[in-house]
This record gives structure tokens, sequence and C-alpha cells, in this order.
């Protein structure tokens, strides 16, 4: 009853809230029009009372710090202006970021500013204070702490790690399980069975000439930059005869890395395992040792696996040893993973493209796992339960009935950013305070340590993990800093002594600690501490035990359902940010909702309706061993035929506003021992209809110059095979002579995998605000840069190129000459500039555009729209105006960055250097597929990729010279295959 | 075959005078009363509508990124056509001295106010910033900037409001004489002395006469052209893109053609329940109601020819935006049912007009009309939104449809339109009193001789 | 029938139609002209203030230099106002009784902020940057006058957009030198010695120098 | 300004006639006959244009046409000007690499401002050649002048201020169904000894 109290206070409060907000507005604008244009109210300024050391007003600081993911630690530098982080980017010596960042590191920015975050702490939903919770915390449990028991989330935080051991000396009886719905890495089992040690596989995708990923989205997961980086450098074709790499896939859906492949098999994901046995069967040429097994396997493929496998095994074969790397997917089994790491062996990858190393998140650090933890629960045998992050009664499997677990145990704490579902269930909620509000560390997926560092005082005073754990384990209260900083000194010598009054005093020994703890915080990471590489020797036993018990195993059958991390919200944990919301998911371009995709055979099979994009979409209800789901359906050419895959993470019920009711919650389908795919689903269509959100509804190119694509044979052919589409168009125009900078931008298709980092960079670097599910539908989204995925081939072959557009600052620009008051115009140094303030909205630039990048603030959206209000104003970058109502607006190749940089340089009298300006885009692109500069600097990239002979600008039939580049996409298929 | 007379019998002046000015001081009847109420209430609901459009924003009406413009430019370019008729058969009809076209250029003029008073409205409430509207006039501002004059929408803001201004003035100097009428021959102290400070004393001089001729015949001289170029202006709002479907050369012909077509047609609709209303089958005789639907017939041959040609051109230039703009957006795409209804109304229903028995009847020429200007807002729907639904950008493809303020706002406008011109037809002489009595004596001299 | 109109009606009506023509043309110019004085841009206003902060004493008389106190004018977008504790750097030891800084003692130790009321305040659309202007040779006085003689702060000049092209498009003739000073070895160099009219001849023209 | 051109004084300083004819054909032949007697026939007051009438009272020609022609010509200029001094000379913005002076672009507002300015020196001009807006003209305080819209026509006689009996005979004798004479109207008062005949009844026909 008290937390149904707590959501109606809540709530009211928030209505009252709005209305209050909507009366003074009015009362202060009719104010405003009773006084006329007397001087209104002086603005105020309000200096410091001290000036802080490193801020300057005005100027922006950077800070290196670290963000974990799945446990795992990507190195970035945070912009501050006065005290406030207000954007994230990657880290360019960090070994897992190389300066890139995806959608999840860019979005972290906006976390922060939450205003839905967990501000107070709370016991049984009434306000409790923070003494309340050190006292609980302080003594738990009496005793050893038998029923003590701790659920964190999978982290590589040396800190979290040692807080976890000291708290085990204090409650020796006590267990800790860590838990997280998708791992995000390889299970270990598999090396553990096949070299005898749980290492992690570490890829070396620079070097391999041939990938095939077995169920492997490798180009999307949270930490996915590296490897991104990697394949990227060896896609690239240089000169027509240069050298590129081959991408099989075998996929159960639509993926990232799946509209990358050259040559795609889509297959439900419990297929996967017998063309790992038939690849294995066909490549290891040693006598089969599991009777029969291996053949077994091998042979229940159809025919258009048996080519697919033949082609592939004839491609590997013809490779050298250590220029190939077979790579299983997470999602997958660990037997699988012994067959793939089987394949490396007989590839003689190992040792070049596949090496192994220590686990940064080590799996065996938690006691029990989470059935383990559940089966206690419900017999009674917990008396206090803490979870530290995480949201299991959520995302655990639907099969261990966690909440009623939860209410079993007397008294529980959930600590968490949001008071979500598992804080309805526990005893206490403390909030959490954001990664950006935090000292702590972790490790990279090479091991790196990698500092976090915090940019802004906790905004509502909450507390991080670690000063939770050092309370249960009786450690003294120093505060995160001080810990990290004597674990930084102690190996090196350093002698720490509490003084009297239990504060730690350090006792230096060493400057030259204290020196090399600075540059460790201005670099953010140790490279040295980077695990060394192992070449393990591998059992073969193993293989053989590994495929007796695949075969033993019964794959099942019937229509199969697959779980996959929603490419936007993560598993959930992302469910109410704006920008996740809104970006536009990789390939189906669907946002703000999840659906069940099927390819148009299984549908047509279910009798499910085709409709277009636009309309609304059939609901099927999709029911697996006594669990069903309601939810749309979206039907996607290129998706493996008996398979329903559907995304985790949405459907969430806690407190946050935003991520509540949208779409349906797929967890509840999720079993425990089935967590990735299961089979015998059953589809019942329903009656009724739902509309979707989607923001590009035609996949066609229909013959126009827009994404151009060939295979590397045909480039070979006749390289020049783009030239029409940039060749000089006869005008009557007079040619403008510019002098300076020439801002421009190059962007190579082949490497652009779709991820749409881009586009929550951009919307974070350039106050882009959000609309809403309805208004999407309607047509506004406002996103300044949206990446278009064109379906390229047959519908049976069905593969997708990703183009990202953006205003292309064309140089005879369409958009200028019709702008009925200047409100748009050209610069000398080639920006077609939008001044929003002259801006009178009329449109017609918007229409005039052929590429129709230009977006329109239909409304006020900072006030139409309840996701742009609140303190996610705080995250506004003070260098770009945000847009009042009917103003256009479009990308300005981020004209900020332009501007700043050079009043730098006039003020230190000299030329902009080349690559000291980057547009937001082209900074957090993972495989660098977006170069911007000027044309003057010849020797960058930007302006090498121009003179390669598959570039073209897009639409150049219209004679707009743009000054965006594009480089065509070039496949590398297997002859034999297409 | 007898060609019916322009005039019916030979009234006397006193006659002719009483019978063309009665309306103006009779009470209003009761159908009028009701009209102007009904017609009122719906002008308010534009009003009402403009200012709930300007308090939330342009979001409230369908359009989206790539249907930027809809309902607003549509409902603007198709007044503003209806207007020019009005101005064709005052102005150039005067040139080619047509007897015909004396009974019916006044109200006809004044349709072509009050549809350029609707077409105004639209390219104002249409900006996302109205309140700035004032930038695309050159004006000294602080800021030191101007309109670029390389846009068309400073052309139509400098074309809609000439054509408005020269309308004005033509229909104004038209009036004079028969205000004087009116002020002579009114009951009433105050009402004649309302219409004599409008009638500026004229006193029918002869002296004055010639000048007047000259200046009347120097307006119509002036509004032909004038009348070519304002619709030739509005189309340059497309013409000068690079739209396929846009961006034709052909656009300015074919939308003068199409704005006469549907000027005509809108005479024909206001002339037939006039006609009926006051009892004028004697002044506005089937004669007239025949040579509208000759000249409605005529523009409509030319606007058929022009989607000749357009489909031509597309399929000629070989391109694939274009060829798929005209071959499969307008037929098949979204909202193609509207493209058929502006083919059926605009191709098939005029050849009705060959047959004279058609172009005679009062009721078969209306329902023409009307079916017509169904036809023409088509025609603009399928030009404009189409259009821009299927353009070049492939991913940005996206269908429109109106919102109820879109439909609010255009029946507004009618409503409006109605208003005004009913408020014309009781308080002002619709018929030149005048220029009847001349083709009177004319037609007695022409009978005696 | 005895005249419709009496003898005055006629100046009546041509006095009323010469009203109606020449008082809105009349209007608009006042509205124009209203615009470009004082009254509007709150020019020689001069803005109250929380402490009785003279720039006469402590320019003029003590000879302190601006960048004293708007410390951030050669390196930050916008010059900066003192923290307190610049304040109390000298009034610590002396008018430390004196009820004048009252209020900027009461700041210092309770760390609250002065409130002090922006007197230049150009619309938020507007990036303005001091720095490069700073650097290019532009003296304070010659955007915020001389304000070492100014009881209270005043603008002194209109801030209009007018008065920002007028120096940007003939740099050379409000900044003395400037090409020496801005002598730079870039290709733009020979562009800024002609700065004419024309956008492409002259950066500084071009909309993205100050609207963003 | 506020009174009526003075050029209309000397047309208000003559004493004249006011003849009221029942048809247009007899105020033409009433017309010739006058003239041949060498009587001035000033001014001619129709319901509608009769041409001969008009030939009679004011042969010379309109100069309006003239002046339409050059307001047309300023309005070009105006209208051009305007155009190149705000995109080419004051603040010229490379605008879609269209050169800042583009005339093809400029023509539609330089035919517009022509139009404007012709048509509004064609309407204000005629409204100063005739005089108007002239609410209380003489002619107005003539009795039965208001049919003179209806379907009487009036001509203005100048009186030689000797023989004006032998010259009221001449008129009712040409058909004049009345005369009226004002005097001279030195001052604007009312001369009261205006000469009042009684309007006979209506017309024979």
């Amino acid at each position: 009853m008290a937390d149904q109290l707590l959501q109606i206070r809540r709530r009211r409060s928030q209505e009252d809230e709005l209305t209050r907000r909507r009366f003074l507005e009015l009362v202060s604008a009719s104010a405003a029009l009773a006084s006329g244009c007397s001087p209104d109210r002086p603005e105020k300024i309000l200096p410091y009372t001290e000036n802080p050391r490193d801020v300057t007003p005005g100027v922006s600081t950077y800070y290196a710090t670290s963000l974990l993911i799945d446990g795992f630690a990507t190195g970035l530098v945070a912009t501050t202006r006065e005290g406030r982080p207000v954007k994230i980017e990657g880290n360019p010596a960090h070994p897992a970021s190389l300066g890139a960042t995806n959608v999840w590191h860019q979005a972290s920015v906006l976390e922060l500013y939450d205003p839905d975050r967990g501000r107070a702490v709370s016991k049984r939903g009434l306000p409790a204070t923070w003494d309340a919770l050190d006292a609980f915390l302080a003594r738990p449990v009496t005793g050893q702490g038998e029923k003590l028991r701790l659920l964190l989330e999978p982290t590589s935080s040396p800190l979290v790690h040692a807080l976890v051991s000291a708290v085990k000396q204090r409650f020796p009886a006590s267990k800790v399980t860590f838990y997280a719905p998708t791992p995000g890495q390889v299970p270990g089992a598999a090396a553990r069975a096949l070299f005898g040690a749980t290492l992690a596989p570490r890829w070396d995708l620079s070097h391999a000439d041939v990938v095939v990923a077995l169920d492997a989205d490798f180009l999307a997961t949270p930490h996915d930059l590296r490897p991104a980086r990697d394949f990227a450098t060896r896609r690239r074709v240089r000169a027509s005869d240069g050298a590129m790499n081959r991408l099989y896939v075998v996929e159960p859906s639509v993926s990232v890395t799946g509209s990358l492949a050259d040559v795609r098999l889509a297959r439900p994901a419990r297929r996967v395992q017998l063309l790992a046995a038939a690849l294995l069967a066909a490549l290891d040429k040693r006598p089969d040792a599991s009777n029969g097994a291996l053949t077994r396997l091998a042979g229940a493929l159809d025919d258009d696996e048996r080519r697919f496998v033949a082609a592939l095994v004839k491609d590997l074969a013809s490779r050298a040893p250590g220029a190939t790397l077979v790579l299983a997917g997470e999602r997958q089994p660990a037997e699988v993973h012994v067959l793939a790491y089987a394949l490396n062996v007989a590839l003689g990858n190992l040792g070049a493209t596949l090496s192994f190393s220590e686990q940064a998140v080590p799996e065996t650090a938690g006691d029990q796992d989470l059935p383990a933890l559940a089966r206690e629960m419900h017999a009674g045998a917990v008396d206090a339960l803490l979870v530290l992050g995480g949201n299991p009664a959520y995302d655990a499997p639907a099969d261990l009935g966690w909440t009623r677990a939860l209410q079993a145990v007397p008294v529980s704490l959930f600590a968490g950013l949001y008071a979500n579902e598992t804080a309805r269930a526990a005893t206490w909620y403390a909030p959490l305070a954001h990664p950006f509000e935090t000292w702590g560390d972790g490790r990279a997926q090479d091991g790196t340590w990698s500092l976090v560092q915090p940019l802004i005082r906790s905004l509502h005073g909450a507390r991080s993990v670690t000063e939770l754990l050092a309370i249960v384990a009786g450690a003294p209260r120093t505060g995160d800093y001080a810990r990290l900083r004597s674990a930084f000194g102690a190996p090196r010598g350093e002698v720490r002594r509490l003084d009297e009054s239990g504060a730690e005093r350090l006792e230096h020994t060493d400057p030259a600690v204290e020196s090399a703890w600075e540059r460790l915080l201005a670099r953010g990471f140790d490279e040295s501490t980077a695990f060394p590489r192992q070449v393990p020797e591998p059992r073969p036993a193993a293989v053989t035990d590994a495929l007796t018990r695949l075969a033993a195993r019964d794959a099942g059958s019937g229509l199969e359902l697959d779980f996959l991390r929603s490419p936007t919200v993560h598993d959930g944990r992302f469910a109410n940010l704006s920008w996740l919301l809104e970006l536009p998911a990789p390939i189906v371009k669907l946002c703000w909702d999840n659906a069940f995709f099927m390819s148009p055979a299984t549908a047509a099979r279910l009798g499910i309706p085709a409709v277009e994009r636009s309309e609304p979409h059939p609901v099927v209800e999709v029911s697996h061993e006594s669990r069903s789901v309601r939810g749309p359906v979206v039907v996607l050419d290129g998706h493996a035929d008996d398979t329903v895959s559907v995304w985790l993470g949405y459907g969430r019920d806690g407190d946050e506003r935003l991520a509540k009711g949208v779409g349906f919650d797929a967890y509840r389908l999720r079993t425990n021992d089935a967590p990735s795919f299961a089979s015998g689903a059953s589809v019942k269509l329903r009656p009724e209809r739902y509309p979707l959100a989607f923001t590009q509804l035609e996949e066609r190119q229909h013959e126009r110059a827009l994404a151009l694509t060939t295979t590397l044979a045909a480039y070979r052919a006749h390289p020049d095979f783009t030239a029409e589409h940039k060749r000089p168009l006869p005008s009557i125009l007079p040619e403008y002579r510019f002098e300076g900078p020439a801002w421009a931008m190059s962007i190579d298709l082949t490497i652009c995998s779709g991820c749409s980092a881009c586009v929550v960079a951009c919307q974070a670097e350039n106050n882009v605000l959000v609309v809403g599910k309805e208004q999407v539908r309607n047509g506004r989204v406002m996103h300044w840069l949206r990446v278009d995925s064109y379906r390229v081939g047959s519908a049976k072959s069905a593969r997708f190129v990703h183009q990202p557009m953006m205003c292309q600052h064309c140089g005879d620009a369409p958009c200028e000459y019709v702008c009925p008051v200047n409100a748009t115009v050209h610069s000398p140094d080639g920006l077609n500039e939008m001044v929003y303030n002259r801006c009178v909205g009329t449109r017609f630039c918007s229409n005039n555009c052929p590429y129709k990048v230009r977006r329109f603030n239909w409304f006020d959206w900072s006030v139409h729209e309840r996701a742009n209000q609140g303190s996610v104003e705080l995250q506004r970058n003070p260098e770009v105006s945000v847009r009042e109502r009917g103003v256009m607006e479009k990308c300005t190749y981020c004209v900020q960055r332009i501007r700043a940089a050079e009043i730098r340089a006039r003020i230190e009298r000299r030329e902009i250097r080349a690559g000291e300006v980057t547009s937001a885009c082209a900074q957090a692109c993972p495989t660098q597929a977006i170069r911007f500069g000027s044309l003057t600097h010849g020797a960058t990239a930007m302006v090498e990729w121009r003179a390669e002979p598959r570039s073209y600008y897009a639409l150049h039939e219209t004679g707009a010279r743009p000054r965006t580049m594009y480089l065509a996409r070039v496949d590398n298929p297997n002859p034999e295959l297409t | 075959m007898i060609e019916t007379p322009v005039l019916v019998g030979a009234p006397s002046d006193a006659e002719l005078t009483l019978a063309l000015t009665r309306s103006v001081w009779q009470p209003p009847r009761k159908a009028w009363l009701a009209l102007l109420g009904l017609s009122g209430l719906f002008a308010l609901g534009l009003f009402a509508l403009i200012a709930y459009t300007f308090s939330e924003g342009v979001g409230l009406w369908g359009n989206n990124i790539p249907v930027a413009w809809a309902f607003a430019i549509i409902n603007f370019v198709w007044w503003i056509g209806i207007g020019h008729a009005g101005t064709f058969i005052s102005a150039v009809l005067l040139l080619l001295e047509q007897s015909w076209r004396t009974s019916i250029n006044r109200f006809a003029e004044a349709m072509t106010l009050f549809a350029v008073v609707q077409a105004g409205i639209f390219p104002l409430i249409h900006l996302g910033r109205p309140w700035f509207a004032y930038w695309l006039v050159p004006y000294p501002a602080t800021m030191e900037l101007w309109p670029n004059f390389k846009s068309a929408l400073p052309w139509d803001a400098a074309a809609v409001s000439t054509y408005f201004t020269v309308s004005l003035l033509f229909w104004y100097l038209g009036l004079i004489p028969d205000l004087a009428v009116v002020r002579d021959a009114a009951p009433g102290i105050w009402r004649r002395r309302i219409y004599g400070v409008f009638a500026l004393g004229w006193r029918g001089s002869a002296r004055h006469l010639r000048h007047y001729r000259i200046a009347y015949g120097m307006l119509a001289g002036l509004a032909t052209p004038l009348v070519l170029s304002v619709h030739s202006v509005v189309s340059s709002d497309f013409a000068i893109t690079i739209l396929p479907g846009w961006h034709s050369t052909l656009f300015p012909p074919y939308f003068v053609a199409g704005a006469i077509f549907s000027g005509f047609a809108m005479v024909t609709t206001l002339m037939v329940p006039i006609r009926r209303l006051f009892g004028l089958e004697h002044v506005i005789t089937t004669r007239h109601l025949d040579n509208v639907a000759k000249f409605t017939l005529l523009t409509g041959l030319i606007v058929d020819f022009s989607y000749l040609c357009e489909f031509y051109i597309a399929w000629y230039s070989g391109e694939a935006p274009e060829y798929y703009t005209f071959f499969h957006a307008f037929i098949t795409g979204p909202n193609a049912g509207i493209f058929w209804t502006a083919m059926v109304c605009n191709v098939l229903v005029p050849q009705l007009y060959w047959f004279s028995a058609v172009r005679r009847h009062p009721i078969a020429t209306l329902c023409v009309a009307i079916l017509v200007n169904v036809g023409m807002w088509s025609e603009r729907f399928f030009l404009i939104v189409i259009s821009l639904e299927r353009e070049y950008s492939v991913s940005a493809w996206r269908a429109y449809s109106p919102t109820w303020v879109d439909w609010g706002i255009f029946a507004g406008t009618l409503g409006f339109f109605l208003f005004l011109f009913l408020l014309f037809i009781k308080y002002v002489p619709f018929v030149p009193v005048s220029e009847v009595k001349e083709l009177a004596r004319e037609l007695a001299e022409e009978g005696h001789a | 029938m005895a005249g419709l109109f009496p003898p005055w009606s006629d100046p009546l009506l041509r006095g009323a139609l010469l009203a109606i023509a020449g008082g809105s043309i009349i209007a608009l110019a006042v509205l124009m002209l209203y615009v470009r004085t004082p009254y509007n841009d709150q020019r020689a206003y001069a803005v109250e203030q929380p402490v009785q902060f003279d720039h006469r004493h402590h320019v003029r008389d003590d000879g302190i230099d601006c960048r004293y106190c708007h410390t951030t004018v050669d390196r930050s977008a916008t010059a900066g106002i003192p923290a307190t504790e610049l304040c109390m750097g000298c009034h610590a030891q002396i008018w430390n009784q004196s009820e004048k800084l009252a209020p900027v003692r009461a700041s210092f130790f309770e760390n609250a902020p002065i409130r002090w009321n922006r007197v230049h305040d150009l619309p938020d659309f507007v990036y303005f940057n001091h720095s490069v202007h700073v650097h290019a040779g532009v003296e304070c006085a010659q955007c915020h006058g001389d304000v070492a003689s100014m009881p209270l702060v005043a603008k002194v000049q209109s801030f209009s957009m007018g008065f920002c092209l007028d120096c940007h498009r003939n740099p050379e003739a409000r900044v003395p030198n400037y090409h020496l000073r801005t002598r730079r070895v870039t290709s733009t160099d020979d562009l800024l010695a002609r700065a004419g009219a024309r956008v492409e001849d002259n950066p500084l023209l071009t909309c993205s120098a100050c609207h963003r | 300004m506020l009174e009526p051109a003075k050029r209309h004084a000397r047309e208000l300083a003559r004493p004249v006639f006011y003849a009221e004819f029942a048809s247009d054909t007899a105020a033409v032949d009433a017309a010739r006959r006058l003239v041949e007697r060498g009587h001035g026939v000033l001014d001619a007051f129709t319901p509608r244009p009769v041409a001969a009438l008009e030939e009679l009272v004011a042969p010379e020609r309109s100069t309006l046409n003239r002046s339409v022609f050059v307001g047309g010509l300023i309005g070009a200029c105006t209208g051009l000007g305007i155009e190149w001094a705000c995109n080419a000379w004051d603040y010229p913005l490379n605008v879609g690499g269209r050169p800042p002076f583009a005339l093809p672009a400029y023509i539609p507002i330089t035919f517009e401002a022509m139009v404007l300015f012709a048509s509004l020196t064609a309407f204000f001009g005629f409204l100063h050649r005739a005089g108007l807006p002239w609410l209380a003209h003489p002619a107005f305080e003539v009795p039965g002048f208001e049919r003179a819209s209806n379907d009487r026509f009036f001509l203005l006689v100048e009186r030689a201020g000797a023989n004006d009996e032998e010259l009221q005979a001449l008129l009712v004798e040409l058909g004049a169904l009345s005369v009226s004479g004002t005097p001279a109207r030195e001052t604007p008062r009312r001369d009261p000894d205006a000469v009042a005949v009684t309007p006979n009844t209506e017309p024979a026909e």
C-alpha cells in the first residue's frame, strides 16, 4: 500500500508541476505583452565566490574517465563546461576505444541527468535516511553471514572484487552471485574444457583475410569498438588492386555484422552447431574419435548449408595459416565454442589471429549462480539479500520466480540508478551514483586497468556500489578516491596508516608514486596492466567430448525463439534514455518499440498478413512453455525461416516514466536453461493492430544514385564505374572563388556497419531534441543525421548497404536560393549556414533539398515533449543554440567546433592545422568510416579518399555540387556462391 | 439558330436603374441572411483555427518531412487561381470588346478580390514563425539584412499584393458611377451619404468620362499581363525547384490556364444561383452561361494538353525519379485516388461542354463547374503533395494525410469567401448600371437601324 | 434636393484620407526611428547593482587594469565577472568595515554569489567571443565606452547587428593597424587586407561567424 | 490641399445654366445648335457615356496615358533598384552559388512594381484630373440633378450675364425640361437669388 501512496504522490507532483509550469508560462507571457516594450528585468550574472582551480567560464575542460558496460571498461574523454559534463568522446589512446564510442557511451551523459533517477533512500516505500541504511548495512546479519547473500553485476573492477573479498572475510559463510541477463562475453567453460584454464579469446581481426561469424554480432556489442576498428582496417580496399577480407555470417535475425557480410546464411541459431561440426569434419584431418557424433551432426545439413560449407572450406583451405578466424557468438553454448576454437587450431590461427588471455570479467568470481540463489531464497535460507545494481526482478529468467523469491527474503536492499521493478519488490531502496559521479576502476577486454574519474559531484547525494560494499565489509569510511589511491600506492611500497579519527593518512614514501598517479589520472588508464597473450595447448579429447554432448542433446524442432540484446536500449538498463528510445535501430529503423521479427516465408506460413511499414502492424501472441507474450510483428527480408527473434529490454514497469509502457517484455518468455534461443515456440495471430514508428519506410533504392555498390571483381575489372557520378556538370552559374579552409566530408560505405553511434553523437553535440513516438510516426523526427539502410540483392540473398545521410553542404545549394529571408547562405569556407534566428519557417528549403536532410521544429519540442524537460537540460551544449518553434535546422558540419578552432588559430596567428577539427559523427565512428576535414589539408585521409576511383557524389545529377563524397560499397562475395 | 440576345427586351434607363440597384436598399431576404449567418460562422471558425495554429505551432497540421507543404499551399494556389477568371473577364474581354461581359464583369471582379483575400491568408499562417512575416519586405532593419529576391516567395508576396491592389482599383473605378446611381436613387439620407462618400462626388461629367475611359482602359490593359504574371509567379514556387514533378518549364502557362479554367468554373458556380436568387435572367442570359462554358472548355483543353506534355516529358527524360513520380507515384502511390479524381474532373467532365444543350442549361453548367473546381483542387493536391511524397531521396519517402485542422481551415476560407461575396451582392450593385444602359442603347439602335 | 453634403465635407474627406495614408507611413517611420533610440536598447541607462562598485575609483584613481577583474577576456568567449574572493583580496584589509561592502563580505562568508545585473546583454543566439576581438586589437572602450569614468556601468553602443557589421565590414577603419596585428602566415591573410563588402571576400561577414 | 484644386475655381467662377433634357438625342441636338449660336457648352452630365457630347464638350485628348507610362517606368526602376541594392550592393551573400545580382531572378518583381506604379498612377491620375473627390459640388444643388445619374441628360451652358432670358428661352425651345442657373460663386456661401424655374411634368413620350 505504501508504495502505491508513493507512486500517487510522485505522479501527482509531476502533474501539478506541469500544470503549474504551464500556468506560470502563460502568466509571464501575458505580463510581458501587457508591459509592452519596457526594458525587461535585467538578466543576472552569478560569478563564483572562489574560482575553482580548473574551471574557466566559457572554456571546456576535458577529463579522462571510463565507463563499464557488461563489466568491461572503455576509456572515454568527457567534455565539461562550468563543471557539468556535456559530451562524451572516446579516448584515442585507450586500446578498447581508439577514440571511438558507441551509442551507449554517447547516451551515458543523458543518463547522468535523467530526472527519473532515484533521489532518496526509501524503506518499504516510505522515505528513509542514509544513516538508517548505514546502520542496516553495517550489521545486515548476525553471525558468519550464513544467511547473507550478495547479488552484483559482473564487473572487471579490481576495487569491487577487493571489497567483495573483504565482505567475504567478515562474513565467511555469505555467498556472492554475479548475474547479467546478456553476459556479453564468450562462456569461459569452452576454454576451460579445451585448454584447462578459464581464458578469454583475443581476436586480431586486422590480420584475418576470412572471418567466419557463427551467430556472432561482433560489430555491435557494447565493447565492439576495437573489433570494429580492426575489421575495418582489413576491410577497406585501398586502390582498385588492393586486398580485402571476406566475411561469412550465419545468423538467425538480421544483425549489424550480418548486413556487412559478403556471404550470409540465415539459419536458426540451433543449426549453427551443425555447421560448426560440418566445418570441423571437412577441415580437421585427424580421425573422428567421437564414434560417429561428428558425422551425424555434419550429415544433418540441407543442401544450401552443404553448398555454403563446401565453398567456405575451399576458401579457408586456400588461405595461409593464421590468416583466417572463426568466431562463435556469445549466444551459442560452450560446446560450439570448443568446436570454433578447434577449427581455429586446425586452420593454424592459434597464436596469430586468435590467442587467449585471462578473463577481464572473471566468471568464476561468484560463489553460486542466480538459479542456486533463487532456490535458496525460495527455501527461506536467506535472511538478508543485497542487490547492488542490475534489475533481476525484470531480467531474471522467468522460470526462477524471482519476484516471489525476493518477497520471501525478510530484509533485502536494492541499490540502483532507478527505483525500478526490483526496487519495488525489495525492502530498502538506495539510489546509486552514476559512474560519472564516482571514483572507480575497471579493466578493458584486454585487461588494461582504466580509471573511472567523477566529472561532477553526485546530483542527488547518491553513493557508489564500492561505498556500500565498504560499509558491509566494515572497511574504514575513507571514500573511493582514497581506496583507489592506496590500491595504486600499495604495490609501489607506500605505507598507509589510519590516524586517530579513522581517516586514512598517506605517508608518501615516494614522490614518484604521486607523480605517476597524477599521470595516470591525466591518461585515464595504464597500458602496462594489459593481460599477456597466451597460446595454450588444446586437448583433442575435449573436442570429441563436446561433439558427443552436442549430438546427444536434442537440437529442438519447431519454431525457434531468439532473444537478442536490443541494439538501442541494451538489456533494458538504458530503456529510459530518450535518445536511445528514439534512435532508429540499425537496419530495421524502428524506434520507441520492440517487435517480433520473422521472415516473409515464416509469416506467410503462420498466416500473418504483410503490411506496409507506415500502417499499424499485426499483433501476435508468442507462447513458450506455458508463458505467452503479445507483441507486434515486423516481417524482415533476410531473416531466417522457422525463427522468431525479439529484442530484450522493453516493456519496463519501474518508476522510469519514459520506459514505462514502451514495447513488451520478452524476458517473460526466457527460461534459465535456454537464455539465448529456445525451440518449440508457438505463434497465434491476434485480431488487434499496433502502430509502430519507423523513420525509413522504403528499403529499395529504385535506381537512384544514392548508395552505389559493387563487387571486388567488378571493381578491379573497371575501377571507374562511378565516373559519371562525379563528372563536372555543365552549369550556367559562375564559379565561386573560395579561399581558406574548405570543409568537406568523405564517407566509406564499405566499412559503415550502420551501428548509428554517429546519430547519437550528433544528438549529444548539437542539442537535437526528441519528439516522441507519435511525432516519429508523423514523419517529424529531428535527427540531423540518419543512417539509411537500403536493401540490395534479391529477396533471398538480402544484403543491406548503410549510408549516413546528413547535410551535404552543396556548393550550388538548392536550399539557399529558395529561402525568402536569407536564413540559409553559403560561407566562404564552404559551409551551408543555417541561421536559426533569421528563419521564418516557410520550409521551402526542405522541399528543394534532394537529400531531405532538413528538420523542422513543428512544435516547441522542449515544451511539447516531456522527454526534453527537467534536468536533461543540464546536458545542453552551450556552444550551440537550442532552436525555437517554427525554425528549420540541419547538420552544420559541427560549425561550433570549426569556429572554435578558427578562433584559436586566429589568436595563435596560424592556419587551422589538419585534423584539428573533426565533427562529432566522425569522432564517434567505431570504424572511422566518416572522415571530416578541409580540402586544403591534402595529407588527411578525407582528401585521399576522394581521389579513390570508387568515390562519387550522391544524387550527382541534381547539380547541387555537394561537399560530402561517398566511397561506393565494395563486397567480396565468394564466386562459387553467387 | 437564333442567337439569344445579350439583353432581353429594351428596358428604359429608369427601369434598368431600378432593376439593377433595387437589391441594394431593399430589406435583406431571409435566404440571404441565413447564408450570411452560416458563412459568418465558418469565417469565425477559420479565425479560431488560425489562432489555435499560431499558439500551438504548424505541427497541428498534417505536414511532415518530406511533405513540408500541403493544404496551406494547395489552398493558396487554388484560391488565387479562382481569382484570375474575374480579372480575365473584366479586363481581357473589355479589351476584346466582348459586349456580353458587361453584366457579369463586376461580380467576377469581386470574386477575384475575395478569392485573393482567402489566398493571401495562407502564406502567412503556414509560416513557422508568422510574427516575423514582415522580414519578407525590404525595410531598413537594425540588422541590416534584406530579403532574398532570388527566391520565388518574395515574388509571390509582390505579385499577390500587386494583384490585389490593381484588382481593387480596377473594380472600384468601374464601381464609382454605379455608386453615384445608388447615391441618387436610394431612399434614406444616411444611406445616400455613405454611398455618396464612396462615389467621390461622381456626377457623370463628360469631361471626367474622357479621363475615366482612358483610366479604365489603362487599368484593364495592365491587369491583363498581371493576371498572366501572377499565376506564373505562383507556379514558379514549384518551377524554380529541382523536384521531379515540379521543375518543368511548362508550369507557368499550365498554371495560368488551370487558373482561368477553375476561375470560370467558379464564375459559373456563382452566376447560376445569383441569377435565380435576384431574378436577373434577362440581364445574365443563357448566352452568358454559354460563353463562360465555352471559355471553361477552351482553358480545360489547354490544361489537358499540359497534362499530356508533363507525362510525355517525364517519359522522354528517361530519368528514374521523373519517371517514377509520374508513372508510379501519381498513378499508384499513396493518395493516388486524388490524382484520378483530378483526371476525371479536369479531363472528362469538361467535355460535356461540347454540347450546347449542356452549356445553356443552368443546373448542368453549375454541376460541371463545381466538379471542375474539385478537379482543380485535386490537381494542386497531387502536384504538390504526391511529388513531395515520392522524391529523390528514397529513405525519406512518406505519405501525407491532412488533420481536422487542415480541413477546418479550408472550409473556413470557403465560408469567409461566401460571407464577403454575400455582403458584396447585397450592398453593392453587382451589375454595372451605366454599362448596361449603354449596351441597351446600342442594341436599341441596332434594332431600329 | 439641398446638397447631400455640407460644404465642409470635402476638406473632411480629404483630410481623413490624408490622415490614413500619411499617418500609417509616419507611424512606421516613428517605429523604425524608436528602435534606434537609446530608449529601446537601454543605452545611457545606468543599471543599479547590488554593490555600488565605482569604476572611476578603481580604474581611474587606483589604475587597476580591466583584466585584473575580467580575467578570462583574453582566453574565453566571456570576459568573466570577478569572483568574490578577488574583491576580498583587497577588501579583507582595506574598507573591511564599510557598510557599502557588506554584501561582498556576506557573499564571501556565506559562499553565495553576488547577483550582479547584466548591462551588456546580447541575444542568446549571438555567440560573441571576447578573446578573438581582444587579440585582434579591439580596445575595450570601443564597445563598452569609457568605463573608467562611469559611476554605474551603462551601455554606450546599441549592440545591434548593424553596429557589429560596421566594424566587420571594414575592420581596418575601426582597429588601428588591424592587419599588422592580425598578420598571419595564412592564405586568408591578403583576404583580410582588402576586406570588402562581399562575403566571399570577407569571412568576418559570414553568418556562422556569430550565429550557430 | 484640402480644397478642390484651384484650377476648378475657374469653373466655379462662371455663371452657368443647367439645362435638363429627356433623352441623349435631344441633348446632342441642343448642344450642337448652342455651339452654332456661339454659346459655350462647358460640360454635360449624363447617366451613360454619350460619345457625341464628349466630342463637343471636351475635344482635346487626355494626357493620362502618358503619365501612366512614366509611372510604370518609375515603378520598374524602383523595383529593380531595391532588388539590386538589397542583394547585390548592401549585403551581398553567396546564396546557392548564384551571383549576387541575378537579373533573371529579379525580373518578376520588376514587372510587378511596374504594374503597381502604373495602376496607381492611372487611378489617382484620373481622380486628380477629374478633381474628385468633390462631394459638395454646386451641380448637386440644382433641383432634379439626382436624375442625371438615372435617366435625364444635363447640359452646362455658359451665361454671358447679359441676355440670360433670351438664352433661357432658347434652351426651353430646344427641349430643355428645366433650366436652372447658379450665379458665379465668388464666395462659398449660397446665392439667395438663384433663379428657379419650375420643372415641368414627365417627359412627353
